[in-house]
């Protein structure tokens, strides 16, 4: 279970999907909209995606993930649209023998998710809006592209 | 050539611009595209870093474009973390 | 929530009971019931505690990640009695404004009570239950107890 | 004094007793008392380690034990993975 989804995210069907009866151990990340951000009250969050780009991200990620720790299942759902408070917004879940690999595989793909997949959030509190991560230079002028170094196996 | 570009967030809200198509000579790289938008659409200048994927994929700047490419400009993913960076340990 | 049960555990209570709107990460661990283990395949596990004192280490446990990570809300859940192959027999549950604190205090949690907590381990498997842990040694003869270094503050 | 002992798990199935109760001298330690309990009962003796609680708290072995304390003897727990050790880091 490898996807995006518009609608609220069914933690149990991620359980589900990582359930295997040689796996003694699960690991669940849940990332929820919290109420405040930077000092602001955050009314909601709205998410944004590059549709089959995250889709492949999320792929690959999940692959790199399976390739390093010996993972028995992994499952990754990222909700986008409107997401109220208290919602989940992201969802990975990791099955494993023991323990120590499904905590590692968990962390690495939540960690490399924020990092690389095409989704954006915009915060929308009190008095205004901000796309999370888009700060100019500090005296507004163009920064070089950050391009990205080695490509993929 | 014929080049599809998307934007999205708030290079999309800034620009007001989601898709564009544009005609680019052969032997255009990437990072050439980019400059090029940069200087026909100054919304784009005041962005913060922007990275580049090509079909989907993130490429380096110095990737040829080819006829009927997707080039989309990735501001910063909702991580925060500021600019993507692929380090694949393999 | 801290508790043992000899009902099903629910998930759901779990993070119902961390749910928290200042917290943006929620990490749960679910210790599941293999299949196999040391090459034997297992048919059941059965879990007897000692059920003051469990509950009682489970809760400091609990409080000592409290104060170690700035976390939300902690819920630590134990069955006890039979547990069948794939349910789940431990679950915790921690949530943070922070991933890295919530991962940090859930894996802290597990590994401190799965030391520490009184609750025994009997598998059944073809031809035969072992209770988890209850090696003797070598010669068979008496080791000197392990004791406690240190006692709680 | 009267001490109530509890048994549990492999130690419990290998003596066939859940709790004993035990009259013991004023000055006997919680140590003293797994010797005497070893003495008396030889299943005991084939076991691997033992900790030990006093009403419900692991204790050092020097621990004196008073009229009507609970002592658990308590065979590695469920993790599997060898003696019990509380390594506080406060």
């Amino acid at each position: 279970m490898l996807r995006l989804t518009r609608e609220p995210i069914r933690i149990d069907d991620l359980l589900s999907a990582v359930g295997d009866p040689a796996a003694g151990a699960v690991v669940l990340f849940v990332g929820t909209t919290r109420d405040h951000n930077d000092g602001r009250r955050v009314e909601r969050l709205e998410y944004e995606a590059y549709p089959g780009m995250a889709e492949k991200e999320i792929e690959r990620i999940a692959e790199e993930a399976t390739a390093r720790w010996p993972i028995a299942r992994i499952a990754v759902v990222h909700r986008t649209g409107v997401v109220p408070i208290g919602d989940a917004s992201v969802a990975i879940a990791a099955s494993s023998a023991h323990r120590a690999d499904a905590f590692a595989a968990a962390r690495f793909t939540i960690d490399r998710l924020k990092e690389l997949v095409p989704i954006w959030k915009k915060e929308f509190f009190d008095g205004g809006a901000v796309w999370i991560g888009d700060q100019t230079g500090r005296d507004g002028s163009w920064q070089e592209p950050a391009v990205v170094k080695g490509s993929p196996s | 050539m014929t080049i599809r570009i998307l934007l999205f967030a708030s290079l999309r809200e800034r620009t007001g611009e989601r898709a564009l198509t544009r005609e680019v000579a052969e032997g255009t790289t990437a990072a050439d595209l980019l400059a090029e938008l940069r200087r026909d659409l100054p919304a784009l200048r005041a962005s913060g870093r922007i990275s580049l994927a090509v079909n989907e994929e993130y490429c380096e700047p110095e990737r040829l474009l080819r006829d009927g490419d997707e080039v989309a400009l990735i501001p910063p993913v909702s991580g925060g973390r500021g600019c993507l960076q692929r380090e694949r340990s393999e």
